[in-house]
Formats: C-alpha cells, sequence, structure tokens
C-alpha cells in the first residue's frame, strides 16, 4: 500500500487532531492579536503581585538600595527567559529614572547576552546610557546551587533592598527568598515550575502564581499586541475546558453502554467482549489523543544509492 | 515594648539558629540508631518494579541517567535499586544524560560499585561495551531528546564508548544495539533525575515508548500528572519511592514468602518474585527513619508558632 | 595507615569543610562562608570552561567537521563536513553584545537558538497537553448502583471474566472523583482567565473556589515535597557523622 | 544527493579527514563566514530587524514544519518515499542532526560570553583593589585549576588505555587533581548548598503557616496530612487503627491515611496541577508564536 498517497496518512501513528487542535489555538492568538491591533479596546483583569513592583521600586529608592532581579534558571534562553526580561525592562526603566542601581544576575550565558542588550536598550531609549553599568547585568554561574550559593552571598552583602525572581525556578528558589527575607527585602516572585510556588507562597511578599507570569508583561504595558494575544490565550483556555465538558458528557454517556473492545493478547487483536462496561480508556477522546491503530508495515521501492553504501 | 515579652511572642519568635540546631541534632542522631519502619508501598512504585520486571532477559533498554551528586541523597539510592533490577534480570542498558555533563560519569561510577558488589557476591560481571554502553552527555536535551523520536541512531550519532581492545569506538558498533533504530525498538526508557529532563522527556516521546522514571520527591507531583494520564507506565518518587522499591526487591508482588504471606498486593498483576537474600537495601533503609524525625520537627515547629500566635491575640484581647 | 592520611581520606575532608563552609551562611554571611561561595563559583566556572570543548564544541562540533580518522569512526564514516566552521561566526556573533555600535548583532545567534526553541512549543504543545485533556474527561455518572465504593474485589471471588466486567463498572464514589477532578481542572483554569469582566457571577465564582482548590492543591505539592528537602539533609548527615567522622576520624567500619 | 546525511562516499561538502580537501574547505567557508560577519556590521540599519526575524523565523520554521511532515512510517533506510509528503519528512528527519548540531554549537560558543563577564568582572576588581579583591583571586585561582586539570584528565582518558583509568590504582597527578577539584570538592559543595534548602524550609514553615485565614487553614491542613502519610510509620499506626475499628467493613478502610492522602493528591493535587499546566502551556504556546514571528519585540521597547 502507498501510503503517501491517502491524504493525512502520515499522522496515523501520531493523530491528526493534535495538529488541528494547535492549528486552532495559534489561529486564536493570531485573530486576537490582529483584532488589537486595529484599536479594539480589550480588558485585562487586574493582577496584584504587577501592582507591587512600582512600590518595591519606590522603596528601593527611598532606601538608595539595589533591586535584585534573577530571570530564572532556563537551562537556555527561552520563553520563560525572554519574559523575565521583558518584565525586568519595565523594572529597570523604573529603576533608571530614579538612578537606582540595579543587578541582574543570570543563569546562562546566552540569557546573560540577550539581558544586556535588552537592558542596555533601556537605559539608551530613556537617554541615561551614563547611568548604565555593564556589570550590573552579570553571568554568576551555570551550575543550580554555584548559582544559589553567589546569589544568596550577593543579596546578603549588597543589602538588596526589592528583589525579584521570576521565571523558571526550582529547588534553589527557597534559597534566594528565604535569604532575601532575612534582610527585610520586598520580593516579588513567580515560578513557572508548580511546585515551587508553595515554598515562594511561604517566604515571598508577592507571588505570581502559574499563567500569571505570561500575563505579566502585556498588564504591565498594554501593547495591543500582548493584550491580542492575551485574550487568544483566554479564547484558546475557554476551547479546552469546553474540549473537556465535551469530553466529559460524550465519556459518561458511552460508558453507560454494555459492549466494549478488549485487547485479546493472545490473538493480538481487539475482540468484542458484552458483558463489560466500555471501557473509558478507549473512549472517544482518549482515540483522539493517541489513535488506537496497530503498527502498520510499509513496503516501499528500495533506494539503490542508500543500498550499496550500506553495503 | 516594655521589657518583658509574652510567652505567646517568645513562642512565635524563637530565633533561626536555634532551630537549625535543633534540625542537625534531630538529622545526626537517628542515623546511628538505624531501626526498620514498617511501610505500604505506593500504585506508582509498584508500577515501576512490575515494568522493570517486565522486561525480557537479554533486552536492551534505553536508561537517561539525569542525576549528580547534588541529589544524591535520593537520586543515587533510585539508581542503585534500579540497576541491581536490570542486572540481576540480565537486561542491558543504554546509559545517556541530557541533564548534566557529569551524570555520565557519576553513572559509571555507581556502576562501577555496583560490580565490586556483585563479584563479591560471586556474579557475573555486568561488563562496559557488553551489557551497558555509556553513550555521554548531550548538551541540548530538548532537540536530543526530540530528535529522539525520529531515529535514536542519528540522534546518538558521532557518540563513542570504550569497546574492549578498540578503544573509543562508534556506540552502534556495540552488539546491544544491533537493530535498534528507533525509539520505539526499546522495550522500556528509564529516566532517574533530579532535575526536569523528565518532562522533556514525556513532552517528546512519550506514545512512542514505555516511559518509567525514578524522580526525586520535589517532582513526584508533576509526575504524577503523567502518570494519571498514563503518558508513564510507572514511577519511584522520592526517599518514599526509594524505600517503596527495597521493600518490593525483598518482598516481590503478590508474591508469597516462605510462611505464605503476601506483603505486597495488587490486583493488576499476576505474581511477580523480589530478590529475598540479596542485597536489596540501602539508602532508603538507611535514611527513611530519620526522615520521620526531621518532618515530625517541621510539624512541631508549626504547631509551636501557631499556638503562639493564639496566645498573643487572646492577650492582646484582654 | 591512618585513613586520614590517605587521599579519600584526603578528600571526604575536604568535602567536609567546604560543607561547614556553606553551613555557616545560616549563622550569617561571614569570611569563611565567602571565601567557599567565590572557590564554588570559580571551580563551577573552571567546569563550564572546560565542557565548553570537551562536551559541546569537540564532538557535536569539530569532529563533525573536520571528520574523524576512519579507525576511530563507526558508521557512518567520518568524513568531515566543512560548512560547518559557518557555525563559528555565527556563534561569536554574541559577542558583539559588548561593542556599543554593533550590539544588535547579539540578536542573532540569540533569535536562531530562540526560533528553534519557539518552533517546538508549537510541535510539542498538543503532545504534552492532549492527553492530559483525555485524562481529565472521565465519566462523572455512575454505570452501576450495586455498591456506592469499589468493591473489595478479593473478597467477591468472581471467575476472570465476571472480574473484568466489575472492574469495568464505574461506581458512585469513582464518579464523585471524576467529577471533583473535573470541577479542580476547570475552576483552576478559569481563575488564570485574565481578560473577562470578574462582574460575570459565574466567572466570578468559578475562579474563586479556583482559588481555594488551588489552595488544596499547593498544600498537597508542599507536602509531598517538603520530604525531599530533608532527605538531602540527612544524606549531608551521614556524609559528616558515618562517611566521615565515623570511618575517617574514629577509623571504624 | 542528501546534503544532510554524513555521506560515505567524498563529495564537495564531504571531505576525509586529513586531507588537503577539508582543511581548504574549513579556510574557504571561514573566510565566507568572516564576509558575511562584516557584511552584518556595515548593514544599513533598517535592515537589523528583518535580518533577526528571518533568522528567528527560520529556525522556528523547522520544528514547526516537522510537524506537519513527521516522519514516515516505517521508513527503513534502504527504501525510498513515495510522494511528496513522504519525501518532505524524511528530508526534514534528516535534517535533525544537523539542526540540533547547530542549536547546541551556537549555544556552546554563547557560554563563553558567560566565562567573559565573570574575567571581566574580577580582574576588574583585582586591578582596582577593590572590597574583597582577595576572594576575586580565588575564584580565578580555582576557576584556572579545575578547567587545567579537568582537560588534563580528559586528554589522559583518551585513547584505547582510557578505560584504565577507570581504577583509581592507575591513576596520575592530574587525576587525582581533578578528582580532588570535582568530586572532592564541587560535587561536595553542589550538596551541601541544596541541602541548606531543608533549614529554610524549617524557619519559613515555622513564620509562614500561620492559620490565618481560609486558604492557609486549607493549605496547611491539606500538607500536613500528605506529609504524614508519606511518613511510613505513621500512616502504618493509622492504618492499622482503622483496620482494627472496620473490622472487615470494607467502606472504613476507605479512612486508612494512606487512602485519604492518596486520594486528595489524585483528585486535588494533580487536578490543580494540571489546571495551572494548561494555562502555562498554553502562555508559552503563545509567547513561542510571538517570539518566532517576531510580533513582538524583547525589551517591551519601541
Amino acid at each position: 500500500m502507498l501510503i503517501a498517497e491517502a491524504v493525512g496518512q502520515q499522522y496515523r501513528e501520531t493523530g491528526w487532531f493534535g495538529v488541528l487542535f494547535t492549528a486552532i489555538l495559534v489561529s486564536f492568538l493570531l485573530i486576537n492579536i490582529q483584532r488589537a491591533k486595529m484599536g479594539k479596546n480589550l480588558y485585562i483583569r487586574r493582577i496584584a503581585g504587577l501592582n507591587a513592583i512600582d512600590e518595591a521600586i519606590g522603596r528601593a529608592t527611598e532606601m538608595g538600595r539595589p533591586v535584585l532581579m534573577v530571570p530564572g534558571l532556563s537551562d537556555n534562553v527561552n520563553a520563560i527567559a525572554v519574559q523575565a526580561i521583558n518584565i525586568f525592562a519595565y523594572v529597570s526603566r523604573l529603576a533608571a529614572r530614579f538612578a537606582n542601581p540595579i543587578l541582574l544576575c543570570c543563569y546562562n550565558a546566552a540569557v546573560f547576552t540577550l539581558a544586556q542588550e535588552v537592558i542596555r536598550d533601556v537605559y539608551q531609549e530613556e537617554g541615561l546610557l551614563d547611568r548604565f553599568d555593564p556589570d550590573s547585568v552579570r553571568f554568576v554561574s551555570d551550575r543550580q546551587f554555584a548559582f544559589a550559593a553567589g546569589v544568596s552571598g550577593l543579596i546578603l552583602r549588597e543589602q538588596t533592598a526589592a528583589t525579584f525572581f521570576l521565571g523558571e525556578f526550582y529547588a534553589e528558589a527557597l534559597i534566594f527568598a528565604e535569604t532575601a527575607n532575612s534582610i527585610g527585602a520586598i520580593q516579588v516572585a513567580s515560578s513557572t515550575e508548580a511546585t515551587q510556588t508553595p515554598f515562594f507562597i511561604a517566604a515571598c511578599d508577592y507571588v505570581l502564581i502559574g499563567d500569571e507570569f505570561y500575563a505579566a508583561s502585556a498588564y504591565l504595558t498594554r501593547q495591543p499586541v500582548l493584550v491580542g494575544s492575551l485574550v487568544g490565550q483566554d479564547w484558546s483556555k475557554l476551547l479546552v475546558i469546553a474540549l473537556i465538558l465535551f469530553g466529559t458528557i460524550f465519556n459518561t454517556i458511552t460508558v453507560q453502554s454494555k459492549t466494549t473492545k478488549a485487547w485479546d493478547d493472545d490473538n493480538g487483536v481487539y475482540k468484542d467482549v458484552s458483558e463489560r462496561q466500555s471501557d473509558p480508556k478507549q473512549s472517544f477522546i482518549q482515540q483522539l489523543a493517541t489513535p488506537f491503530l496497530p503498527k502498520m508495515e510499509v513496503e516501499r521501492p528500495k533506494d539503490p544509492e542508500a543500498e550499496a553504501s550500506s553495503k | 515594648m516594655n521589657g518583658q515579652k509574652s510567652l505567646g511572642e517568645v513562642l512565635q519568635s524563637l530565633p533561626k539558629q536555634v532551630l537549625y540546631i535543633i534540625l542537625i541534632v534531630f538529622t545526626s542522631v537517628p542515623l546511628f540508631f538505624p531501626v526498620k519502619v514498617p511501610n505500604q508501598p505506593l500504585e506508582s512504585s509498584v508500577d515501576l518494579y512490575a515494568s522493570l520486571m517486565a522486561v525480557k532477559p537479554g533486552e536492551t533498554v534505553l536508561f537517561a541517567s539525569d542525576w549528580t551528586n547534588s541529589t544524591r541523597g535520593e537520586s543515587l539510592g533510585q539508581f542503585n535499586s534500579v540497576m541491581r533490577i536490570l542486572m540481576r534480570h540480565n537486561v542491558n542498558v543504554v546509559l545517556y544524560s541530557t541533564g548534566d555533563a557529569q551524570a555520565p560519569r557519576v553513572a559509571q561510577d555507581a556502576i562501577a560499585k555496583l560490580n565490586e558488589e556483585r563479584i563479591a557476591a560471586g556474579q557475573k560481571e555486568y561488563k562496559r561495551w557488553e551489557n551497558f554502553v555509556s553513550v555521554g552527555f548531550f548538551s541540548n536535551g530538548e532537540a536530543t531528546i526530540n530528535g529522539m523520536g525520529t531515529s535514536v541512531r542519528s540522534s546518538f550519532n558521532g557518540k563513542k564508548d570504550f569497546a574492549p581492545g578498540r578503544g573509543l569506538t562508534d556506540v552502534y558498533e556495540s552488539p546491544i544495539l544491533k537493530g535498534r533504530e528507533k525509539v520505539s525498538d526499546f522495550p522500556l526508557l528509564i529516566v532517574v533525575t533530579g532535575s526536569k529532563t523528565s518532562n522533556i522527556t514525556v513532552e517528546r516521546l512519550s506514545g512512542k515508548v514505555p516511559i518509567a522514571f525514578a524522580v526525586t520527591g520535589v517532582m513526584g507531583p508533576e509526575t504524577g500528572n503523567f502518570y494519571q494520564s498514563q503518558q508513564i507506565v510507572g514511577f519511584a518518587s522520592g526517599l518514599k519511592g526509594l524505600y517503596d522499591l527495597e521493600g518490593l526487591m525483598e518482598d516481590g508482588v503478590n508474591n508469597p514468602d516462605k510462611s505464605g504471606n503476601i506483603a505486597v498486593k495488587s490486583s493488576k498483576y499476576g505474581p511477580i518474585p523480589g530478590f529475598p537474600g540479596e542485597k536489596n537495601d540501602g539508602q532508603g533503609k538507611r535514611y527513611y527513619p530519620t526522615l520521620h524525625f526531621a518532618v515530625g520537627l517541621l510539624i512541631l515547629a508549626v504547631i509551636i508558632g501557631n499556638i503562639g500566635m493564639f496566645l498573643s491575640r487572646a492577650g492582646g484581647r484582654k | 595507615m591512618y585513613p586520614l592520611f590517605t587521599y579519600d581520606g584526603i578528600k571526604v575532608t575536604c568535602g567536609v569543610l567546604a560543607t561547614v563552609g556553606l553551613y555557616s551562611v545560616l549563622y550569617r554571611e561571614n569570611k569563611f562562608y565567602r571565601f567557599f561561595e567565590h572557590l564554588f563559583l570559580g571551580l563551577a566556572a573552571g567546569w563550564t570552561l572546560l565542557t565548553i570543548w570537551v562536551e559541546n564544541l569537540k564532538g557535536p562540533w569539530w569532529d563533525i567537521m573536520v571528520g574523524v580518522p576512519p579507525e576511530k569512526a563507526g558508521d557512518p564514516i567520518g568524513n568531515g563536513n566543512w560548512a560547518y566552521i559557518l557555525l563559528l561566526p555565527l556563534g561569536l556573533m554574541g559577542y558583539m553584545v559588548f561593542s556599543k555600535k554593533h550590539n544588535w548583532m547579539s540578536r542573532i545567534p540569540i533569535g536562531i537558538i530562540l526560533g528553534l526553541w519557539s518552533g517546538q512549543q508549537i510541535q510539542i504543545w498538543y503532545n504534552t497537553y492532549g492527553k492530559q485533556i483525555a485524562g481529565t474527561a472521565q465519566p462523572i455518572w455512575p454505570t452501576t448502583w450495586s455498591s456506592l465504593t469499589v468493591p473489595n474485589y478479593d473478597k467477591l471471588q468472581l471467575a476472570p471474566d465476571a472480574l473484568a466486567a466489575a472492574k469495568s463498572q464505574v461506581y458512585l464514589s469513582q464518579a464523585i472523583t471524576n467529577f471533583l477532578f473535573l470541577v479542580t481542572v476547570v475552576c483552576v483554569l478559569s481563575y488564570f482567565l485574565f481578560s473577562f469582566d470578574a462582574k460575570s457571577k459565574m466567572v466570578k465564582s468559578a475562579s474563586s473556589l479556583g482559588r481555594y482548590l488551588l489552595m488544596i492543591g499547593f498544600g498537597a505539592i508542599f507536602g509531598s515535597t517538603v520530604l525531599m528537602r530533608f532527605t538531602l539533609l540527612i544524606d549531608r548527615m551521614y556524609f559528616i557523622w558515618i562517611e566521615w567522622f565515623n570511618n575517617i576520624i574514629l577509623n571504624r567500619h | 544527493m542528501n546534503l544532510f546525511l554524513q555521506s560515505k562516499v567524498p563529495n564537495f561538502w564531504a571531505q576525509p579527514f586529513n586531507s588537503q580537501g577539508i582543511w581548504m574547505g574549513v579556510l574557504g567557508g571561514l573566510l565566507v563566514g568572516i564576509l558575511i560577519f562584516l557584511g552584518l556590521m556595515f548593514m544599513p540599519a533598517q535592515f537589523r530587524r528583518p535580518v533577526v526575524a528571518f533568522c528567528t523565523f527560520i529556525g522556528g520554521a523547522y520544528w514547526v514544519l516537522l510537524y506537519i511532515f513527521p516522519a514516515p512510517i516505517d521508513l527503513q533506510k534502504t527504501e525510498m518515499p513515495t510522494g511528496p509528503v513522504e519525501s518532505i519528512g524524511k528530508w526534514l528527519t534528516d535534517a535533525n542532526p544537523v539542526v540540533v548540531s547547530i542549536s547546541g554549537t551556537v549555544t556552546a560558543f554563547m557560554l563563553g560570553l558567560g566565562i567573559f563577564s565573570l574575567l571581566s568582572i574580577h580582574l576588574k576588581r583585582i586591578s582596582r583593589r577593590q572590597k574583597d579583591w582577595a576572594y576575586s583571586v580565588i575564584l580565578l585561582v580555582s576557576l584556572v585549576s579545575m578547567a587545567f586539570f579537568g582537560y588534563a584528565d580528559y586528554i589522559s582518558r583518551q585513547g584505547p588505555d582510557g578505560t584504565k583509568l577507570d581504577l583509581q590504582a592507575n591513576w596520575g597527578f592530574v587525576n587525582y587533581g581533578r578528582d580532588l577539584l570535582f568530586d572532592g570538592l564541587l560535587q561536595q559543595m553542589d550538596a551541601a548548598m541544596f541541602s541548606v534548602i531543608a533549614f529554610y524550609i524549617l524557619s519559613a514553615a515555622y513564620r509562614a503557616f500561620r492559620i490565618r485565614s481560609i486558604e492557609a487553614t486549607i493549605l496547611l491542613s491539606t500538607a500536613l496530612l500528605v506529609i504524614l502519610s508519606l511518613m511510613g510509620a505513621v500512616a502504618f499506626v493509622w492504618n492499622d487503627a482503622v483496620k482494627n475499628m472496620a473490622n472487615g467493613n470494607d467502606f472504613l478502610m476507605n479512612f486508612q491515611l494512606t487512602e485519604i492522602a492518596g486520594w486528595i493528591r489524585r483528585t486535588f493535587e494533580t487536578s490543580s496541577l494540571r489546571g495551572i499546566a494548561f494555562g502555562v502551556g498554553i502562555g508559552a504556546l503563545a509567547m513561542g508564536l510571538r517570539i518566532w514571528l517576531s510580533l513582538e519585540r524583547t525589551g517591551g521597547g519601541a
């Protein structure tokens, strides 16, 4: 059988639904970005942790002590690090206006490069390039706990007044938070790792939970692209909820029927079993996620070049 | 404030250093007095054990060893237990790492120690190249693992290991990798990790090969999420998972002991034997009792703080 | 030989000193801590410097570029692909970040890395979450009222087929659990709806319920992760008291 | 011909090891690279953003295309793909190692920037005799010695006798040096710093876990229940008590500590994590899309 001749057969093992669903999410985002760009006024709810940023910087200025920022421990420059740097660009802008010293500690060299470039840009745009010290954006270490030791040391020696831990944080989250707490710094924190959030909640003043982190730049800057994207994200979430609800109802109904297919290990086929409730694991929605198709073998013409070289 | 603090305030503001010293005492003293703690394994640990035992002898599994000594307390024990099961079960292992550049060395050191133990017990040595190959470290984990979903061979392209008498040789020359091009050619992928490489693996390889994890306690909850949705077949989480595993190696599952008692029951599986009499316990047994004291202290501290709060509130109302 | 004066004794002693040095910050920041902090940072950076070549460039770049001698190569034969040299100037563009005039060039390699990352997000989204969406959609109405909770199968002593049939039923307790699971996912997710006016009563109550449910979740996460932190401390104490004090200083085994 | 496979037969792109051809190729490629570099340096400013956007787009497009055209099903090495869809899929699959090594290599080059930043800060501090400059000396000395011993150790392990060094008896000076610095110090400090968290958890829990609000009470009581269930001894005693009380009643058996905690974890922990994960995942997808298509400028400025 020439599998390639049938349209969509390339998704036999992975399922076509995933590609379609992702395409819908992407179009939601793009449509809303377009809507916002066209000047539609879109609403964003209040996010408490973000209002605290101005307060924190104000206090640092009063005390004349530096603001410390850590854009998380991403292994490479990725959206989380970029988002953190976007928020820090906002923080640095305020700090630059108040001539408040900043310290931005990076875990990854590529993130460091991006941060260096972005923060310099911020100072340049504000026309305050003379206030920018390239050493204030620094690479500390790319080893998790060396980084933790280095940043703790910095917090204690520089007696930072405000600290921002935004991004990917793991076990070291609590080391930073408790160290900063011990010198009475005001802290705004967020980890995209939900498992660290309770520790931040215990030790920090303001915590952005989960997705609030991604909403932050839209909330702070109100750029149409970001706001539009945020609305698109909400649409996507509603779609996910709708799919879950639809799946639940569908599943609840189908499982009432008294015939199901069960895998017969001896013969290697699915067989009908009548006395048994239909298995929720083989429900329609499960099959959308992973198609229940046996592996197939495909005969194709031989490639003479590859055959020759494999000998 | 005129001098004297009330009891409530004292209870609420114990100096940190005092707490720290008590914690050191609580985590040190019990280490000298090991005791056996009763235990009931979690379902996820049983599933991990069952999936390891389900691999047929002579097969080759993929093994991502992504831990280093910073999580030695949990990961080393887990690694040892999983390896002991595979070794005794005569399963070959392809070790690779995307978590840390040091991870391959740490894993090899651990295997060397296990080999000493095997030789001392009169068992066959678990040989490099014939029983396991170390593929080494990949600096770009996400892309490498993603690539493995398409072809393991092209992801391992250019990686070498020591072959006896030949020096560094392409890993795919090893007999245990013969004919295993795709990830689905392996019966199981095991990840022992102290970092988020487990998530990356699930995101990119789930559905293509059965995946089993041994993760640190912190990662337990998010791993449980994958387990619930059947993206992975089983996992051991933290010291509790390790202690479960050590117990399962002793007792097996649905496996009656000499007096006919079944220590671990599971309706999912038929009888799965254990390895009674062999060296099964390690770190889990050493540390688990002590953990009770440390956690007990934590609970006590929270209670004291709350009592202090209520006392000073009651005092404030007068 | 007294074990303290062997290599292993010295090595373990160094480790103990370093551990105590870093612990000293718990009392307060001090010179001893500062010494070990800088030692730590230096060693870590040295290790990074080493891995740049040994792990990240030698094999994945240099060997592919210039090839490897035939006796060392496996399959494919180690011909060199010289075009890989083009990655060198690309990587070096990052270093232009310190230039006042050409600092924009550092955005090119960053852009490539970010591009590769962002493309993957689109690729992996459904593989990560699709199954979780499906796993959330479980039946929320029981198929049988013969027992309210899952019966003890061992006691029933059924034939294999009947047992499988009994196991395939959805009992009331399971339906309730599935329903609570569904409610939690939906409410937590609606807590993260940002662009809907919270005046809508349904959204408001769903999201405040979501917050409470989140707290149950966070409590459980805290509970199940806190043990691990103590495990690592216990491991350190084992290292100090047993591996060092007992085995080396007291020379007991 | 496929550019992306390491060819067995030498061709224009692939030359044998240590041949004249490979060095000519490398040299030529380097020249081209330098020209591109210079060209970019003197490029008019209005082209800068399009160039960056183009590079980003190409990078992302690879994985997106691979998603739409996945590897052909059951395609053996010696078989030819049939039809355009499979051909694209095969071509993209073959390109995989190249794409992987591009991102890996570019990242590796950037790592040097981190070291550069460290050196610049600490050398400045030493030359200006700023506060704590002596510690900067320690940092630099340990950096250099780690790199030296590490590299010497690496070299000594190359070659056919490399496995011998797995045994400590065969070690030389450099092997001991690396082992002391890495295993003896660096790894131990990693573990030490990691375990410091235990102290901080204790003080944070003592300070912050107060029953002040409904939310805090919910959080605290769930945490307590789960902690207790994971302590084998406590769980055993509780479960035993329940078993005795239940006396064969299956319904009461559900009140075993491990059952309750397990139920909470399955029902609420997993689900709330999942709720968060859906949101974060969509956030990352949106961010990835905006970055891929260069819809926003990093830094939030103009």
